[in-house]
């Protein structure tokens, strides 16, 4: 039976494989058919997942288990309780305790975060001797890293105008923004390919059996 | 006479050995500074002429185990991965092959918390610098200093796209992203979301949010409210027009697609943090003829919205979009603090490059620091 | 932007062409082959220079989700190895590791020249252990206490070829082949770096970049795997169509097919701009 | 107390966290983790809201008999089926309501959530993620034009990218002599990607980080607050 049942899987994945290939078309039944039944599964697997993952073992089973060592898990609780409060109109605002709370903290978060890998490291990264390299190529690549980074930081600057001679930096950012645009898109097609070629080949292999 | 020369022999290696185990040895534990109690140092100074060490530390039962080590013991050695203010014993063994003696000294240490990580000190200045240049400049637009922001071309569209819905009667689709609230990009696309819900509500134009997560959904709902509520048409607000679809990441997009393709909305936002998804949105927009702007500091991202959209808010963009469109004051004077970075970050650049070229290093590492 | 009937059509069409460009060369393989990088060929020498009658561990450290990368490599190893006479342990860091061991052994064994391949006399199957760098540490002293039974149960006095095994140290060579973490940078750290066992592995093509460092002077990696390309690579070097060379096909077809769109757009491009130049009189063409 | 109080704790939230970042001691040294636990429960309760205003959502477009009403007929069943499942039976090794379902697990040949999740979600999610290989065909396509330097730029770095990291792009100058391998297609790839592309993302990411931080503590300070709305 396992197996029958599994053959009937791949069917259904073959399916709905099709299914959302077909929006390449253009929007028709089947996909509307597939994008509904994503969306209400993926909601679905979310909810139970997050339970499973998540609610239980974080906080029911500590709490469970020894409920006066967790005791501080009750804030959590609450403040989770306190969100649900949205249902109703009239007890909306008490779901801002919590929202605040989220959103200070994951702020504080973010500044410290930001400004220690993107900021501070990424300006160490750029501080380096380019004649350091050891050939030609290297000694003009270290050069455009900091040419364009001055450059690149500099085209996000807002409070003046930018015309004149203060504008040459700006469009030399510009460019380097292009080039690496450019590049990353170049650089991406290959991995999007291979989604692809992993759709086809369970199409041809898994289902058709007509490659191995 | 042989015995006596024998003896002689003995007692010569005796009194060399002894003098070897008598020469002045030290072992001393002392705690890591500026950690959180996590690491002992361990430093002795042993006379020359062993041939091996042995390090043991006692375990919970103070039975002494030899520590597993990845380098070869020199002169000190630092115990990582302990517990804060626990007792550890440690035990340090020389032996001597020729000799056949060891020497044995024993000591203990115990890991404190200290009260500052002071390898983030240049962390912590850039911190203070940056924190003040942006509040000093925030008080000063408060006070009504009046402060000048260039362009920001990826902003031109919103009133020719709030102007195209109106004349279609079509509505506008506004999409914040796929990341939690946690993340300051969907607070930044949330606060141009209320600029541009004021406007759609002064020309009566419909706005669809639909959202990937819940909480970002609470948020959205109640900026959008009182957009409305300032424009003056609390009454056209729709609440059910903010939905949630799915936490999954491709769920939420087939949903969106969907309703790209049979609401065909006039113009499409897609502001806030976007993945792999983000070409998806902006190529099957692009299908509807919809006006698309879009905007994200997701880096990798950026190229698929540029060759997609009208419109693109590139990097800080999209932070700095909110105090363009709302010419708020203390928004536009915050903007004015992150210039002062960008300048602060040009000038630590130049110094530490032209430091480097000069063979003084120790400017870079002191940035670096905190990266340690 | 306006969007007509025309540019919709021009879209569905870029669209057949891409799927054709990606289907056409999985049922049909052409088998170019690319040239080899040398990071690939120092993975390729490991195994063949290495005696018949040794052994080789091959790490299963990867899980469905990156089958079309890593599992070519698998397969291309295991014949590699077969083929000189050598014999292999598998085992796994990662939970869904032994079901991948099984299939690329039952991929190898479809090869007519490896069909007689006999499990427990020419290759094992260890099965997972959790723990990561610490079950590796502990395969230092004895790899028996860490697996005392293989995945099926079996004991390891009733594999053969295991008689000669007790610790890392007696393999030939290691590789792992890596979609995360624990991976290939813990064999690095144990095998190569406590054990002195030449390390190699293969990784996908995005987590690639990360591991060149390692392959240094030192040789903490003997050589790397990186992605589809490095795979149809080493299937160039053992003379086999396989796999990854049919897929690196379908690549190579559909970057050639998106090189050839952006020609033709720009031609397309190019006509619309003088059709309109003549209509306003050809002013500003 | 409806506003100020949520201002409040924002502001001590956030300053507790830029605490813990510089000091080692107890108790800022674990309390990002413990935070981070919060958020994550707190978002776990909030879900439940979000599926509220899905049902609801769809069941209004059921009951009004708006169009393609039942497709969202379809959605609802489909999310009622999977919680059902996943309640019942549990997921991989979690047990449900009733237990592990060993016979229904023996007779699929799995339970039947994770059934579900293999055979229909991950073809769904695998195959709406393949769009992308027609997607960046298309837009390549349509959006390389020969046109300004900066779309010029765009294209011939994408192009040479494109090229370099296939076998074709190998063969095209592999002819070249030793003292030109600079311009050998995968090293100029390489040596885009290496450098003008670094400077351009280290840009992005260093300004787009200067955004954050102004924004943070505009957040920690309670001047921006539109994610509260309105006093009412």
């Amino acid at each position: 039976m396992p197996d029958l049942m599994n053959t009937i899987g791949i069917w259904l994945a073959a399916f709905f494989t099709f299914c959302i290939f077909s929006f390449l078309y253009r929007d028709n039944p089947f996909y509307k058919l597939a994008e509904q039944i994503f969306v209400g599964l993926s909601a679905g697997y979310g909810l139970i997942y997050v339970v499973y993952s998540t609610i239980v073992p974080n906080l029911f089973a500590k709490l469970s288990q020894d409920f006066s060592g967790n005791l501080i898990l009750l804030i959590p609780f609450a403040l989770g309780l306190m969100m649900l409060t949205r249902i109703y109109p009239k007890t909306q605002w008490i779901s801002r305790y919590p929202i605040s709370i989220v959103i200070g903290t994951s702020a504080a978060i973010s500044v410290m975060r930001s400004l220690k890998t993107d900021l501070l490291l990424q300006v160490g990264a750029t501080i380096i001797n380019p004649f350091q390299g050891s050939t030609a190529s290297e000694i003009s690549g270290n050069l455009l890293v900091i040419i364009g980074t001055l450059c690149g930081v500099y085209f996000f600057y807002f409070s003046k105008k930018q015309e004149g001679l203060a504008k040459i930096p700006s469009k030399i950012g510009v460019y380097f923004l292009m080039v690496s645009f450019g590049a990353t898109f170049g650089y991406t097609v290959m991995a999007r390919i291979s989604l692809l070629i992993g759709r086809l080949e369970f199409l041809l292999k898994d289902w058709l059996h007509i490659i191995n | 006479m042989k015995h006596i020369y024998y003896l002689l022999i003995v007692l010569l290696l005796l009194q060399s050995a002894m003098l070897w185990a008598n020469t002045t040895s030290s072992f001393t534990i002392s705690d890591k500074p500026w950690d959180k109690g996590e690491a002992l140092i361990l430093n002795w100074n042993l006379p020359d002429g062993y041939d091996r060490l042995n390090l043991q530390k006692a375990d919970s039962l103070m039975v002494y185990q030899d520590m597993e080590l990845d380098e070869p013991l020199v002169s000190g050695f630092v115990d990582d991965n302990l517990d804060p203010d626990e007792t550890y014993h440690y035990r340090l063994i020389a032996y001597n092959d020729a000799l056949a003696d060891s020497i044995f000294i024993e000591a203990q240490g115990q890991p404190k918390e200290n009260w500052f990580y002071m390898h983030k000190l240049s962390f912590l200045l850039l911190f203070l610098i940056l924190g003040s240049a942006i509040v000093f400049y925030v008080m000063a637009a408060r006070r009504g200093k009046d402060f000048y922001i260039r362009r920001i071309s990826g902003l031109d569209s919103m009133e020719e796209a709030i102007g195209r819905a109106t004349e279609k009667g079509k509505p506008i689709l506004f999409v914040p992203g796929i990341s939690e609230l946690d993340d300051i990009q969907t607070i930044a696309s949330l606060s141009i979301l209320g600029q541009l819900a004021q406007r759609a509500a002064e020309y009566n134009t419909e706005i669809i949010v639909p959202c990937r997560f819940a909480m970002v959904l609470s948020a959205a709902r109640e900026v959008v409210k009182e957009a409305y509520l300032k424009a003056g048409r609390p009454d056209a607000y729709r609440e059910d027009r903010i939905f949630y679809l799915t936490d999954d990441q491709f769920g939420y997009v087939a949903g969106i697609d969907g309703i790209i393709v049979r609401e065909e909305p006039a113009a499409n936002f897609f502001l806030g943090s976007f993945y792999a998804e983000s070409l998806i949105l902006a190529e099957t927009g692009l299908s509807t003829g919809a006006i698309q702007t879009a905007g994200t500091a997701n880096a990798h991202q950026l190229p698929f919205f540029v060759v997609s959209c009208d419109y693109t808010l590139i990097g800080e963009e999209l932070f700095a979009a909110s105090a363009y469109l709302s010419r708020d004051a203390q928004q536009v004077g915050s903007l004015k603090g992150h210039d002062f970075g960008k300048l602060l970050v040009i000038l630590l650049i130049v110094v530490g490059i032209i430091l480097e070229i000069a063979g003084q290093g120790w400017f870079k590492s002191f940035l670096m620091g905190a990266g340690s | 932007m306006s969007v007509n009937t025309s540019s919709h059509t021009e879209r569905r069409i870029v669209f057949l062409i891409i799927f054709l460009a990606v289907m056409v060369p999985l049922i049909f393989p052409i088998g170019w082959g690319s040239e080899v990088s040398p990071i690939a060929r120092m993975s390729y020498d490991l195994i063949d220079e290495t005696p018949a009658g040794k052994y080789g561990l091959i790490s299963f450290d990867y899980e469905a989700s990156t089958i079309t990368e890593l599992q070519p490599m698998a397969v291309a190893q295991i014949e590699h190895a077969w083929s000189k006479g050598q014999k292999i342990i598998a085992t796994a860091l990662w939970p869904q590791g032994p079901q991948m061991a099984e299939a690329s052994f039952a991929e190898a064994k479809r090869n007519p020249a490896y069909a007689d391949k006999e499990y427990g006399v020419d290759y094992v199957n260890l099965g997972y252990k959790v723990g990561g760098i610490v079950t590796l540490q502990a395969m230092g002293s004895s790899i028996r206490d860490v697996y005392p039974k293989d995945s099926s149960g079996k004991n390891w006095d009733d594999l053969p070829m295991l008689k000669g095994i007790r610790t890392l140290k007696d393999l030939a060579w290691v590789s792992s082949l890596s979609s995360g973490v624990p991976g290939l940078k813990e064999w690095v750290m144990i095998a190569h770096d406590v054990h002195n066992v030449p390390v190699t592995g293969g990784t996908t093509a995005v987590s690639a970049p990360g591991f060149l460092p390692y392959v240094n002077d030192q040789k903490q990696l003997h050589g790397l795997l990186g992605g589809l390309k490095a795979a149809s690579e080493y299937e160039m070097l053992i003379d086999k169509k396989g796999p990854a060379t049919t897929k690196m096909d379908a690549q190579s077809v559909a970057h050639i097919v998106i090189l050839l769109l952006i020609t033709l757009g720009n031609i397309t491009a190019f006509r619309r701009k003088r059709a309109k130049a003549n209509l306003t009189g050809g002013q500003n063409a | 107390m409806k506003r100020n109080i949520p201002l409040i704790l924002a502001f001590v939230s956030g300053l507790i966290v830029i605490f813990s970042e510089f000091i080692p001691h107890r108790p800022f040294s674990s309390i990002v983790d413990s935070l981070q636990e919060w958020f994550m429960i707190i978002s776990g309760f909030a879900m439940l809201l979000g599926v509220m205003s899905l049902l609801r959502m769809n069941a209004a477009k059921v009951s009004t008999r708006s169009p393609d009403w039942q497709y969202h007929l379809i959605g609802i069943i489909s999310f009622g089926l999977m919680v059902l499942m996943g309640a019942l039976w549990g997921m991989e090794e979690q047990a449900g309501i009733l237990g592990q379902g060993a016979s229904i697990s023996a007779w699929l040949g799995k339970k039947p959530f994770d059934y579900t999740y293999t055979h229909v979600f991950v073809p769904l999610s695998a195959t709406l993620f393949s769009l992308l290989a027609f997607f960046i065909a298309s837009a390549a396509y349509r959006a390389f034009i020969i046109r300004t330097l900066e779309s010029n730029l765009l294209m011939i770095a994408a192009v040479i990218v494109i090229l370099g990291r296939t076998g074709f792009g190998t063969m095209l100058t592999g002819w070249l002599p030793e003292s030109y391998r600079f311009w050998h297609l995968p090293n100029l790839a390489d040596y885009i990607m290496q450098y003008p592309n670094t400077a351009a993302q280290r840009a992005i990411m260093i300004s787009a980080a200067l955004g954050v931080i102004g924004s943070g503590l505009r957040i920690i300070l309670g001047i921006e607050r539109s994610y509260l709305g309105g006093d009412k």
